[in-house]
């Protein structure tokens, strides 16, 4: 049981996706109660797994793969919190693709890869080794590109391209990397404080290698200049790109960079190699490029696109400031931006699939016309741009107080010119979303009755940003994010 | 025991001269030719080079003769279905070869 | 066939490049024919072994018992040739022009004689040389005159005899060789003291079929009713 | 009973029955695409037995004739041979299975396939078991001429030009070969492999046939820069005789290479350097080709140009420890001929829903036939060497190697091909997903043909995840 346990998660997206590809289009009713089955069995699993783990159960699936290395599957605390992310907002993604895509074509093809590709990301978080990692990451990248180009539009064909090619060349940077240090240390295996040290290794060796895996899953996360291929995405259907960028792509990338500075190298030796500080300041260069990037663009995707780029990058920020309460502030990031995130492209689908609204400059008055997605637009805006008390704020305190545990005062700038910046390219929005005068018509209306859009599209950002809001008013209680990330936290650093 | 008879002195020259018209001769006719006087050359070789009478060469050559000649008896067929498709008994230039892939398609 | 040289042939340095590495190919192998110590080979061990089972022709001996695996799968070799020439098309048309008298009168003469030619080099085969290559090759040769000499349309056999005689080595080879096992013996191991006959029943079999396959190779095509 | 059959000899039969396959499928041709299926699965389970004979026993030795080397001729399955003869098997099968659905509507062609085919398998079969150097040469011309016919059963002037370049090239290299042949037998009297292996000593006396003998297989397997006959060969076969020309006559070939490597184990660098080198240079080259073609089945063509070049990165590589780097490079062989096998057999079916194989002209045929484009891609993963696949695995050892030895460019040049791979694999589907600019008539594909070339290349998939049973196999043929 305890070994199957982790194999169960993985298959109960996968299964449910094999399935889905051979359904026919018009089975509707089979095709969502396996989207919606296999996501709520996924969420009854890991509760389970989570209770054990709370019981000292060790959660491991091993399978040889290669000579001297084995396929792993292992639930610790850092990856179910990535696994609980992916699987919570799966479901809210779900639900609101099911009333997205209704009546759009190809939906088989479309729930059998996002399926694939949730299972790619829990089996990403569940890996116990670099191969395994490395197995789902590029796992991750074949099948999300499928949901890329799923419009089939000569525009989607060549935002896949891109995606590939930045994807690709992270993956095989990785893979390379994952080679040569299997070369020198003879083991992959994820380790608290790192599997590195004490080995006497040539550390100019290891600074290639360190840099050479972080830009390996750092095309992932989107660091400059690796970062082309997010806006670009865009031409996705909306869920795909809530997806993309909330939960799957991004932060598998972000994910991996815990990983690596965390398990492989350990984040006092990596500190003490000096690779940390120029990760930091490349997060910091990111998060303030990309936010000025934002400012100027009138897609709201995009804008929203080139703010996650910004956002990633605390992740990124907090583990490299190196200092456990910084850690705290970026993981927690992780998953306090990916519900903000979530919300936010939830609200633009439904903008653009009820409205026609695409443009910033066409969201003159939705305010009125769509009072609750604009209002959980708002509140996760808000997040984002990190006002207390929402969890957004939360994060960038965390990071903040940390930087200066460790003497890296100048992130705390960095900090409050991108929050500057978030104000600077959300509140323009609220603006004009509120309180202009809306127009005489939409660009491509569609009337729901009384409500303001379909339920599908509306519960998920509702339920989403409640979650972040609840998280952000009660801190302190035992259960949110926060506390599971101290615990986290602790394991990571030396006693 | 000294290996170069005259046969086998024989067969290398048949050898090399095979494989000079093999690679600059266009017309395929010469080339399959090429290939026998090549064929030749290494079985002369292979029973000419020791002195006594060996039977296990000489039945090896009995079957390397016999799968020669049905090499070169497939090689002719297709060199005559080349001349009647093409009208050239030669194989196609790549550029050309291209040009013929549209018209064959 | 043209003389002069196509256009399209390799220039001066390919063939110098040629020319320089046909010449090293040429040293080396005279080099290692003159220096290098030749082995025995196995002439002594086949002239023991064919001693006892009957077999006086070594070579025949190695064809057919020794070696014979490699005999079948040439014979194989022929029969495949002959399915890919089939598979390329209908035979082409030979020039229609009547043969000359010359031809049919040489025809008349030689192939009865021929008959007896391969007769006699089949049966010779296990002491001299000789052997079911000879035989069918003579035979092949006749049926190519008789071709030649214009009487092809009535060499259009019905299918099934045609397919027969082109199979029949093969699978009398396989047969013989599967059957003969048993009782411990390997394939192609021949039971003692029916080695003789067996070798002959195989290469009677196997003259008809590389007769049948020669002549076909000959054609360039699947002979006209075949489907 | 099972006594009998596990004392069976397997062997010989797995050359035997596609013969009588062979001869069967020729005397009935109106029934010859059923006595062919027929002959394949019994060639396919035999061989199939040969592997759990190997496996469970060990190696073993037949001798044909009851001689013996070396009067007569040995027939040696080892781990290596089972692990060809498997894969011959497997990739054998599905393109039986597929060939009996693809070719029902030409009878004619049905006619002379089966017979040809079915030769094919008997040579590759006596190929791999094969040990006795003249023998080889007997089983490669076998080989040669039946691939060359079933090339030119294509019948048009593309196809007739592959089949000529391709018999011409075979031919030079069985000679060149059987140089090496005639060589060794005057001067160590013996043709049995193993004997030669024990008499030979090195030195130009070894160097000369050895050279000789390798040169003629490298032209048979198309090694840049003797890979010109090869793209056209296989682009313009009919999609089966495609997917088995790639897939495993190109093998047969590296297989005999492999033999007389391990057998003679030269001594020196610059061969394995300079074959290193070639491997290189057709990776390179290969996947740049095969980036610009705008056929499809060229494309796949010069794919197998390029990856056939990663199979001789093992030769500089084989120095520091020998098991991991052969072992990744017959990992990829093998692999590499179930992805090849059914990429073939999924472009056969998409050149025959559409009409045609022009890749910008491919109209959404993710939704016409997703099983076909499936099988594309989960082949094209392998190929590319993305995880988790027999590719995979097969790069990571060769990766390995070469890390652990610092021999860094080999494996930035495998890292390069990687990316190469992955860029014309996703180009292809890409275009997969849009609507070509021109009407392009739909043709139905029947579901056999979509899913066996959908079987092969999960079958390709699945061999990432049995490489540590798979791999001790080959445990004491390694050098």
């Amino acid at each position: 049981m305890n070994a199957w346990l982790p194999l169960m998660v993985l298959a109960s997206s996968l299964v449910p996706g094999m399935i889905i590809f051979m359904l026919p289009e018009k089975a509707v009713a089979l095709r969502t109660t396996l989207n919606l089955g296999g996501a709520v069995l996924k969420i009854v699993l890991l509760v389970l797994m989570m209770i054990g783990v709370f019981h000292g159960v060790e959660y491991e699936f091993r399978l040889p793969l290669v000579p001297g290395l084995d396929f792993v599957l292992h639930a610790d605390a850092l990856s179910l919190m990535f696994v609980n992310l992916s699987a919570v907002l799966w479901l809210a993604t779900t639900v609101y693709a099911i009333g997205y895509l209704e009546g759009s074509p190809h939906r088989s093809r479309f729930f059998g890869y996002f399926s694939l590709c949730v299972t790619a990301t829990v089996g990403l978080a569940m890996a116990g080794n670099l191969l395994t990692f490395l197995v789902f990451y590029e796992a991750l990248t074949l099948t999300t590109y499928p949901l890329v180009v799923h419009r089939g539009t000569e525009a989607a064909r060549k935002a896949g391209r891109s995606y590939l090619a930045h994807t690709l060349f992270g993956g095989v940077l990785l893979l390379a990397g994952t080679v040569w240090l299997y070369s020198l240390t003879g083991t992959l295996e994820f380790v608290d404080r790192g599997f590195i040290a004490g080995r006497g290794i040539d550390p100019d060796v290891l600074r290639m290698i360190f840099a050479v895996l972080i830009l390996g899953v750092g095309v992932k996360a989107a660091i400059l200049p690796l970062h082309g291929w997010l806006p670009q995405a865009m031409v996705a259907p909306a869920p795909v790109s809530a997806l993309l960028h909330a939960v799957a792509v991004v932060k598998a990338g972000a994910f991996g960079i815990v990983r690596i500075v965390f398990d492989v190298f350990g984040v006092e030796f990596a500190a003490s190699l000096g690779v940390t500080l120029p990760l930091a300041i490349l997060a910091a260069v990111t998060i303030i490029y990309a936010s000025t990037r934002a400012l100027f663009q009138d897609d709201l995707k995009r804008r929203l696109a080139f703010s996650t780029v910004s956002q990633v990058s605390y992740i990124t920020l907090g583990v490299a400031i190196a200092g456990p309460i910084a850690t705290i502030g970026g993981l927690v990031h992780l998953v306090h931006q990916g519900f903000m995130k979530i919300t936010l492209f939830f609200c633009a689908g439904n903008f653009a699939e009820t409205l026609g609204v695409h443009k910033v400059s066409e969201m003159r008055g939705i305010g009125r016309r769509m009072p609750w997605t604009m209002g959980a637009f708002t509140l996760a805006a808000f997040g984002m741009i990190g006002a207390p008390p929402m969890v957004g704020f939360i994060s960038k305190w965390y990071l903040g107080l940390g930087a200066l545990e460790v003497g890296q005062d100048w992130a705390v700038l960095v900090l409050a010119g991108s929050s500057l910046l978030n104000a600077a390219y959300f509140l323009p929005i609220l603006r004009t979303a509120w309180f202009d005068p809306p127009p005489e018509s939409w660009p491509e209306e569609r009337s729901f009755g009384r409500k303001e859009t379909a339920w599908a599209l509306l519960i998920p950002p509702v339920m989403t940003v409640a979650a972040t809001l609840s998280w952000g008013l009660f801190a302190s209680m035992p259960g949110t994010p926060l506390d599971w990330v101290q615990f986290i936290a602790a394991r990571k650093y030396a006693p | 025991m000294n290996g170069l008879t005259v046969f086998a002195l024989t067969g290398v020259g048949l050898l090399v001269i095979g494989l000079w018209a093999l690679v600059l001769r266009a017309h395929l006719i010469r080339k399959v030719l090429a290939l026998n006087v090549m064929g030749s050359g290494v079985f002369l070789v292979l029973v000419g080079a020791g002195a006594a009478p060996d039977p296990v060469p000489q039945a090896m050559v009995i079957t390397g003769i016999v799968v020669t000649v049905s090499a070169t008896a497939l090689a002719l067929a297709l060199v005559l279905r080349i001349d009647t498709a093409t009208g050239k008994p030669t194989l196609p230039e790549d550029r050309e070869r291209d040009l013929m892939d549209e018209h064959w398609q | 066939m043209q003389t002069e040289r196509d256009p399209c042939e390799p220039g001066v340095v390919l063939r110098g490049m040629l020319a320089v590495l046909l010449a090293c190919v040429a040293c080396g192998l005279c080099w290692l024919l003159w220096s290098a110590p030749l082995a025995p080979g196995l002439g002594d061990a086949v002239r023991a072994a064919s001693a006892q089972s009957g077999i006086a022709n070594p070579v025949t001996a190695v064809l057919l018992d020794f070696r014979g695996y490699d005999t079948l799968l040439e014979i194989a070799v022929m029969t495949s040739t002959l399915v890919g020439v089939w598979a390329l098309g209908p035979a082409p048309k030979l020039h229609e022009r009547p043969p000359s008298p010359v031809l049919l009168g040489l025809d008349s003469a030689l192939i009865p004689f021929a008959a007896v030619i391969c007769g006699y080099l089949l049966w010779v085969g296990a002491t001299r040389a000789g052997g079911a290559f000879q035989a069918g090759s003579v035979l092949a040769a006749t049926g190519v005159l008789f071709i030649l000499s214009g009487r092809r349309p009535r060499l259009g056999l019905p299918d099934a005899p045609m397919r027969w005689g082109v199979v029949l080595g093969l699978a009398t080879f396989l047969v013989v060789a599967l059957a003969v096992m048993g009782d411990g013996r390997q394939f192609l191991e021949y039971p003692p003291g029916s080695t003789k006959t067996l070798i002959l029943v195989i290469e009677a079999a196997a003259t008809v079929s590389i007769a049948v396959i020669l002549a076909g190779l000959f054609i360039g095509g699947r002979p006209d009713r075949e489907p | 009973m099972t006594d009998w059959l596990a004392e069976a000899p397997w062997m010989l039969l797995a050359i035997a029955l596609p013969l009588l396959g062979a001869l069967l499928a020729f005397l009935r041709p109106h029934r010859a695409a059923m006595i062919g299926l027929i002959g394949a699965f019994m060639s396919a389970g035999a061989a199939l037995a040969v592997l759990l004979q190997v496996v469970f026993g060990g190696p073993r030795q037949y001798e044909v004739g009851g001689w013996g080397a070396p009067l007569g001729i040995n027939l040696w399955a080892d781990g290596l041979s089972a692990m060809m003869l498997a894969m011959t098997a497997v990739v054998g099968t599905a393109v039986s299975i597929y060939a009996r659905v693809y070719l029902a509507d030409s009878p004619n062609k049905v006619r002379r396939f089966w017979p040809l085919w079915l030769f094919t398998w008997a040579a590759l079969n006596a190929l791999f078991q094969a040990a006795d150097v003249f023998n080889l040469y007997v089983t490669l011309e076998l080989l040669g001429l039946s691939a060359v016919a079933l090339v030119a059963l294509t019948g048009t002037g593309p196809a007739l030009w592959g089949a000529m370049r391709y018999l011409l090239v075979s031919l030079l290299g069985s000679l060149a070969y059987l140089v090496g042949v005639v060589l060794l037998y005057h001067l160590h009297g013996t043709l049995d492999l193993t004997l030669l292996g024990e008499r030979a000593d090195g030195g130009l006396a070894l160097a000369i046939p050895l050279g000789a003998m390798i040169a003629g297989l490298l032209l048979k397997i198309g090694l840049f820069p003797f890979h010109v006959w090869l793209p056209p060969a296989h682009g313009s076969a009919r999609a089966p005789v495609s997917a088995v020309l790639s897939g495993l006559v190109v093998k047969g070939a590296f297989y005999l290479l492999l033999r007389l490597w391990f057998t003679f184990s030269p001594e020196g660098e610059g061969l394995p350097i300079l074959l290193g080198s070639l491997g290189a240079f057709a990776v390179f080259w290969g996947s740049i080709q095969a980036l610009r073609q705008e056929r499809l089945k060229l494309l796949v063509a010069y794919s197998t140009v390029a990856q056939l070049g990663y199979l001789f990165i093992a030769f500089p590589l084989a120095g520091m420890d020998p098991a991991l780097a052969w072992g990744g490079s017959i990992y990829l062989a093998v692999s590499h001929a179930l992805a090849k096998g059914a990429m073939f057999l999924a472009a056969g079916s998409i050149m025959m829903q559409g009409g045609h194989d022009e890749i910008a002209e491919l109209d959404r045929v993710v939704d016409r036939m997703p099983l076909s484009l499936a099988a594309f891609a989960l082949a094209g993963i392998s190929l590319a060497g993305l995880p988790p696949s027999g590719g995979f695995v097969g790069k990571w050892m060769l990766l390995q190697s070469a890390m652990a030895q610092g021999l860094w460019p080999w494996a930035l040049v495998m890292i390069v091909g990687g990316v190469l791979t992955a860029s014309y694999v996703f180009r292809v589907l890409g275009f997969a997903f849009t609507r070509s600019p021109h009407a392009h008539e739909s043709h139905n594909v029947p579901h056999t043909m979509e899913w066996t070339a959908l079987l092969l290349a999960l079958g390709a998939v699945l061999l990432g995840f049995v490489a540590p049973w798979a791999l001790p196999l080959l445990d004491g043929v390694l050098p």
